[in-house]
C-alpha cells in the first residue's frame, strides 16, 4: 500500500530533572540570569500561594479548591509568554498564569471561597474566568481568536486544558476548526497523568496527546512541562507563529499532579505513593532552583528571604479575601441582563425581602 | 415598500444590520455560498464576504461555542442551526455559558450572541427537522428566547435580537417562512423584546400562542367570532422572559384562558403561563386553563404529523370547553 | 436490618441487582477504584470487577451514547454523570435517542438504561455543580424522570428504573446523601414508578415536591400542624410522567396547592403541576396556586446559596398566601 | 528536539477508474469471477432503485430521499464483509449495505415517505435504524461493540459517517473511547467531499480523514471507496481484526456524491458541473464493469436484462410501499413507554378521537 501521508511528534526540553541544560544553547529569555530568577520566584509564589489556600480550605475558611502544586512551570510559562492582548481562557487550576496577567490573589480565593466577585478579577477585561464545564474553554479560545483576527489585532488567544480533558468532543471540534480557519490560537494540555481518579491509560490509547493535533490538521508538539525553560520557549514560538498568521499550535504539557485533584478529593484512594513520590523527583522548582545555584545565582538565604515574602504577600491578600464578606443579595439578579426583565424585578424584591429576615 | 416573507424579513434584517454594523457576522452550516438550506441568508455572503459569513465545520457545540468566544470580544454572531433538532449539542454552551458570563463575571462580560433557528413541525421534514423546544431555553436562566409570526414581527425582532447585549435564541416558525407576504419597511427599526403583541382584541376568552399555532389561533378566533364570541389574541412573541402584564390584564377582562402551543404539553411553556395565571388571576378565572398542544411525543414522521400539530379543529375543542363552564 | 443513608441505600440497589443480574453495568467517570466522587460506586468494582464497573474516558455524550449503543444490545447499563450540571452534552442522545428508539422503531428496539447524577444545592459545591434541572428531562418525551427523597425510595427506585425496560434519568438529591439514616431491607423489592408517595395525610393544603426540597416541605408541615393547619405531603418521587391523580384527589380535598421546589420557577416543573390543576379541578381551588422555588438565575457560588434556594421560611409564606384568600 | 512518535496513513486501491488492476494479486474474493458479477449486479440494483427513489419524490410519492449515488461501492462493500450478528450503525444512506443485511427496499422508502414502520425494517433486529443527528451512530457502535465483548461474542460493529461529520465531537470521543478500549467495532467515514454545500477544505485542514484515528491511538487506512474490491477488502481485514480482539480500524473511503445532497438540495447553487463530470469518470459501477467486460464475464445484454430484473424487482417493492398506507394514528403512542403512563394514555384516546373527526 502507498503511503499517503506521514506525522511525528517532537519533544521539548531544556533543563533534566537534575538542573542541568540538556541542549547547547539556551532560548535567549533564559540565558538571563535575572529573569531566571525572576522565574523561580514567581513559580515559588504560586507555591507559597497554593499552599495557603489549602490550609484555609482545610480549616473551614475556603470552599472546595483545586491545587496547582506541580503545575507551576506551565502556568507561569504560559503567563510570561503572553501579552495583555491575548486572551486567556483558563481550565481551574491556572493561577500562575493568571497572576502574570494582573489577576489578584484574593480574586482567586473569592472564586473558591463561593464569590463571583471572584471573576470580576484584575488583568484583562477580555480574559475569560474559570472554566468548570470540561473543554468548553476550547470553543471560547477559537471564538476569541476568530475574533481577534477578524479584527486585524496581532493577538493570540490562548486556552488550557487537562489530559482528562482531551476525551471530550468540544476539544477535538476546536481543534479542527482552529486549524481549518488557521487561527491564531494556542492549545496548552496541562497533561498531569490523572483526571481525578483516571489514570491516563484508562482515558485514551494514544502515546502522546500531542498527536490529537494531527485530527486538526496541524503541529502538536510535546514539551517537558515541569521544566519553564521549555514551556515558556515553546509558547513563546507558537504564540509567534500565531500572531503571525501561521495558524494554530498544540503543545502537550507533561507534568505531574503532585496534590490531590481538589481539596474535596483523596488521591491515597486511588493511586500508589510511591509514583507521588517518582514524581517529586521531576518537579519544576526543584530543577530550576539547580541549575541556579549552579550559576551562583541563588541559595538557602535568598530562598528564605523570598519564601518570607510570599508569605506576607498571601498574607495581605487573605486579608482582603476575608475583608469581603458576602456580597449582597441582589448581586444574584443584577447582572442576569442589562435590560432586566420586570418578573425578574420582582424576584429580586422578594430576595431581598426573605435576606432581611433570615439574614 | 416590498412585500416579502417572513424569511425574506429575516434576511433583511440581517443585511441591514451587517450593513449599519460592521461586528455583525454571520455564521453556521451551509450559510455560506448556499444561503442556508432555507435560505435565511441568502445573498448575504455575496454582499458581506467570506469574513463575515462563514461556513463552519458541522459541530453545533462549536458553532456556540465560539459564538460566545466572537460575542466577548466585540463581535455581535448570529449563529445559524440549520434545524432546532440538531441544536441539543450547543444546549450545554447556552445554559452553562451563554446565560451566564454576565452574571458570572458580574458584568465583566458579556454575550451579544443571536442563535437562530428553524423550528416547528409541518413541513413534511425528516425526522428531527420539526421540533419545538422554546420550553428548554425558557427554563434556562440568563437568555431571551424569541419566536416571530409574521414577517414584520421577524424583521423587527430579530434587529431587536442582534442589538440585545444579551443571548437570544431565535426560534424560527419553519411552517411560516413562505406562507404569507407583508409589507414590511426596511427601515432598521426594531421591536421591543419585552412585550407580548395583542394581535386581535376581545372579551370573551384569552388565547395565547406564539410561533407558527398564532396561525392556527387566529383562524379559530375567526371561526369563533362567527359564533358570536370573541376571542383576544396574544403572540408571545418574546416567550422568555415573559409579559405576564399583558396576559394577566387580558384573562383579568375574559375570565377565561386558552393556551395554544405544538410542544409537548409536560413541563410546556403553556404550563409557565397558566401556572402564572392560577397564581396572579385565580379569581378572575371563570373557566379551567385549557391548554392546546403537541403530544407527549416525539413529533411523528410526516405520515402522522398533521394528527400530533395542534388543529384549528382542537383550538375550538379547547376554546368551547372554557366556554362550557 | 441496617440503617443508611440514602447513598449508601443507592449502593445497595445497584450491587443487589447486579449480583441478580448479569446484565447490568455500571459506567462512569471515576465510578470505579473511586467508587465515585459522592462514592455512590464504593466497593462495586472490587465486588464485580473492571469488566462491569468502568471508568469511562470524560466525555459525557459518549457515557450515554454507549449506554444507548449497550442498552439496545442486551445489556442493562446505570451511567453515572458526575454532576447534573454535566449532563448537558448529553441531552443530545437523551432527546434525539434514549426517548425515541423505541417509538422510532416500533419497538423493535428499546433503552433499558439508567442515567444517575447527582442534583440539586446546598452543599457549598463550586459552580455547576449544585443544578435543578428534571424540567429539562420532564419535556423530553419518551424518559422517565426519578428523584428519591429517602433511603428506602432511593433503593426501590433505583431497582425499578434499573428494571424498567425504558431509559431512566434518575435524579439524586446531593444535600440528602448522607443527611439522614434510614432502616433498608436489602431484599431486592421495587418500588412503583407510576405513583407519587403521600409522606404526610392532611386536610388543609397540599404540598407538593420532591428530592432534597421534601425536606424543607416536611419541616414546614410540622411548623403549619403547631399553628392548627394541616399539610398533605406529596413526594413527587416519579417526577416525570406524573402521577396527576394522588395530586388531584388532593387537591379535591384541601383545596389549596403549594408546590415547591428548588429549579428556577419559569417553566419548571411546578408550572406543570399547577397547570393541569388550573384544568383539571380548577373549581375545587380556594385560593390561588402557589410556587416555591429557585429563582429565574443560575444556582449562585455558595456564599448566596442559601438565598437562592426555598427555605422553610418562604414555604411557610407559600403556606400562608394560599390560607389567606 | 527527539522525536517520540511517528505515523504514516497508506491508501488501497486494486482497480483504477478505468478497471485496470493496480495491484499483482487481488484479495481471494476477487478472483472469482462469480462473486464479482455479483458485487457488480448488487451495486447496479442499488443505483435503480435510487433512481426509483428520487423519481417518487419528484413526483410527490415520497418525502425528502437521500440518494446514494456514487456510493455504492462503498455501502454494498460494507455489507458484503458484515455477517448478521455484527451490528450496524447507519447514518442516513446506507441503503446498500443495509439490502445486504436484509432490509427491504420498500422499508426504506416507507422511512423517506414519513412513516416509522420503515425502522422497523427486516435483518438483524438488533441493527440500528438510520441516525439523522449526525455523529451519534458512533457512539451506539461503540457501545454496541462494547456489549459484543463482554457478551463473548466474535462479533464487531460498524458505523458510517460523512466527511462533514467528522467535525462533530461525539466522532472523536467514540474514536477515543473504542481505541482506549480496544473495542471491535470499525469507522467508516464516506468521505464524498461535500457535507451538503460544504467542501471538505471548509470542514477540516486535514490532508487525510483516515488520520483522524490518530486521535484515538490506532489504524487508520484510506481507501478507493470507488473501488468495491479495495472497500470489501479493507473491510473485511478490519473486521477480522475486530472480531479477534485487534481493536477498532478507521477506513476513510474515498468517493464523490453524485447526487444533490437530497432531493430537497439543488447543488448547482454552490458547486461546478465540471467536478461532478469530472467524478462521473470515477464512480464505481463503471470501473468494475470495465474490469468484468475484460475478463469476458460481462457485455451489453446482460447488462440490459439486469437492469430489467432491477427494475422488475423495484417496482414490486414501490408496490408494497405504497399498499402500506397511512398508520393508525395510536401508534404515535403504542411504542413511547412499554409501560404506558395514564397520561398518555388519555392523550391516545384524545388524538383517536380527533383522527375520526379530520380523517
Ligand atoms: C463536562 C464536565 N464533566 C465532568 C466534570 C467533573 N470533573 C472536574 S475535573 C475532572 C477531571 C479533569 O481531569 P483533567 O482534564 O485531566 O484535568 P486536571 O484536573 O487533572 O487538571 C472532572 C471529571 C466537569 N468539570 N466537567
Ligand atoms: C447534528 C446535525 N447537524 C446538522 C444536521 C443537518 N445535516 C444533515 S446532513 C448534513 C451534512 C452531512 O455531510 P456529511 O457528513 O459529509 O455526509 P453526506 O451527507 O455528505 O453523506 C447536515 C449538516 C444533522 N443532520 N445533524
Ligand atoms: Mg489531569
Ligand atoms: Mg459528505
Amino acid at each position: 500500500m502507498k503511503t499517503v501521508a506521514k506525522f511525528e511528534i517532537k519533544y521539548l526540553q531544556y533543563l533534566d530533572p537534575d538542573g542541568k541544560p540538556v541542549q547547547k544553547t539556551l532560548p535567549k529569555f533564559a540565558q538571563d540570569v535575572n529573569e531566571l530568577v525572576e522565574m523561580y520566584k514567581k513559580m515559588s509564589f504560586v507555591r507559597v500561594f497554593d499552599a495557603k489556600a489549602i490550609a484555609l480550605q482545610r480549616t473551614g475558611q475556603l470552599g472546595t479548591y483545586a491545587s496547582c502544586l506541580g503545575h507551576e512551570a506551565i502556568h507561569v510559562g504560559i503567563g510570561l509568554a503572553m501579552i495583555p492582548e491575548d486572551v486567556f481562557c483558563p481550565m481551574y487550576r491556572e493561577y500562575g498564569a493568571q497572576f502574570e496577567r494582573g489577576v489578584q490573589p484574593h480574586e482567586v480565593l473569592l472564586f473558591w471561597g463561593g464569590d463571583e466577585r471572584g471573576n470580576n478579577f484584575s488583568g484583562p477585561k477580555h480574559d475569560f474566568p474559570w472554566a468548570v464545564p470540561i473543554a468548553t474553554q476550547n470553543h471560547h479560545a477559537t471564538g476569541a481568536a476568530f475574533a481577534l483576527k477578524y479584527q486585524g489585532k496581532k493577538a493570540a488567544s490562548v486556552s488550557v486544558i487537562g489530559d482528562g480533558g482531551t476525551s471530550q468532543g468540544d476539544f477535538y471540534e476546536s481543534l479542527n476548526c482552529a486549524g481549518a480557519w488557521k487561527l491564531p490560537t494556542v492549545f496548552v494540555i496541562a497533561n498531569n497523568k490523572w483526571a481525578i481518579s483516571v489514570p491516563l491509560e484508562i482515558q485514551t490509547a494514544c502515546e502522546t496527546l500531542a498527536q490529537k493535533a494531527i485530527a486538526g490538521g496541524f503541529e502538536g508538539i510535546q514539551v517537558d512541562g515541569n521544566d519553564i525553560i521549555a514551556m515558556r520557549d515553546a509558547m513563546e514560538k507558537a504564540l509567534d507563529k500565531a500572531r503571525n498568521g501561521g495558524g494554530p499550535t498544540l503543545i502537550e504539557a507533561l507534568t505531574y499532579r503532585l496534590s490531590d485533584h481538589t481539596t474535596a478529593d483523596d488521591a491515597r484512594r486511588y493511586r500508589k505513593e510511591e509514583e507521588v513520590q517518582e514524581n517529586w523527583a521531576k518537579e519544576p522548582l526543584i530543577r530550576l532552583r539547580k541549575y541556579l545555584e549552579s550559576l551562583g545565582a541563588w541559595d538557602d538565604a535568598k530562598e528564605e528571604a523570598w519564601k518570607a515574602e510570599c508569605a506576607a504577600r498571601v498574607d495581605e491578600e487573605v486579608q482582603k479575601y476575608k475583608a469581603a464578606g458576602k456580597p449582597p443579595v441582589e448581586s444574584m439578579f443584577d447582572h442576569m441582563f442589562a435590560n432586566m426583565p420586570e418578573d425578574l424585578l420582582k424576584q429580586r424584591e422578594q430576595a431581598i425581602e426573605e435576606a432581611k429576615h433570615h439574614g | 415598500m416590498a412585500k416579502v416573507t417572513l424569511i425574506e424579513a429575516l434576511t433583511m434584517a440581517m443585511a441591514w444590520e451587517m450593513k449599519h454594523d460592521n461586528s455583525v457576522v454571520v455564521l453556521g452550516e451551509d450559510v455560506g455560498v448556499n444561503g442556508g438550506v432555507f435560505r435565511a441568508t441568502a445573498g448575504l455572503q455575496e454582499q458581506f464576504g467570506k469574513d463575515r459569513v462563514i461556513d463552519t465545520p458541522l459541530a453545533e457545540a462549536l458553532i456556540v461555542g465560539i459564538s460566545i468566544g466572537m460575542a466577548t470580544q466585540g463581535l455581535k454572531p448570529i449563529a445559524e442551526i440549520q434545524f432546532s433538532g440538531f441544536i441539543y449539542p450547543a444546549f450545554d454552551q447556552i445554559t452553562n455559558h451563554a446565560g451566564r458570563i454576565r452574571t458570572r463575571t458580574r458584568g465583566r462580560m458579556h454575550v451579544p450572541m443571536v442563535v437562530r433557528a428553524p423550528s416547528g413541525g409541518g413541513i413534511h421534514a425528516p425526522e428531527h427537522h420539526s421540533e419545538s423546544n422554546e420550553a428548554l431555553f425558557a427554563h434556562t436562566p440568563g437568555v431571551r428566547v424569541v419566536m416571530p409570526s409574521s414577517p414584520k414581527r421577524a424583521y423587527g425582532l430579530l434587529l431587536a435580537s442582534i442589538r440585545d447585549p444579551d443571548p437570544v435564541i431565535f426560534l424560527e416558525p419553519t411552517r411560516l417562512y413562505r406562507m404569507n407576504k407583508q409589507e414590511v419597511e426596511d427601515n432598521g427599526e426594531a421591536l421591543p423584546l419585552d412585550t407580548c403583541f395583542v394581535l386581535r382584541e376581545g372579551t370573551d376568552v384569552t388565547l395565547v400562542s406564539w410561533g407558527a399555532m398564532i396561525h392556527e389561533t387566529l383562524l379559530a378566533a375567526q371561526e369563533m367570532e362567527k359564533e358570536g364570541v370573541s376571542c383576544e389574541v396574544i403572540d408571545l412573541a418574546t416567550v422568555s422572559p415573559i409579559d405576564y402584564e399583558t396576559i394577566l390584564d387580558s384573562v383579568e377582562k375574559t375570565g377565561r384562558l386558552v393556551i395554544i402551543h405544538e410542544a409537548p404539553k409536560t413541563a410546556g411553556l403553556g404550563a409557565e403561563i397558566a401556572a402564572e395565571v392560577a397564581d396572579q388571576a385565580l379569581f378572575s378565572l371563570e373557566a379551567p386553563i385549557v391548554r392546546v398542544t403537541g403530544y407527549d411525543t416525539p413529533m411523528p414522521l410526516f405520515k402522522l404529523e398533521h394528527d400530533y400539530m395542534p388543529s384549528v379543529a382542537r383550538v375550538l375543542k379547547g376554546i368551547r370547553r372554557v366556554l362550557e363552564d
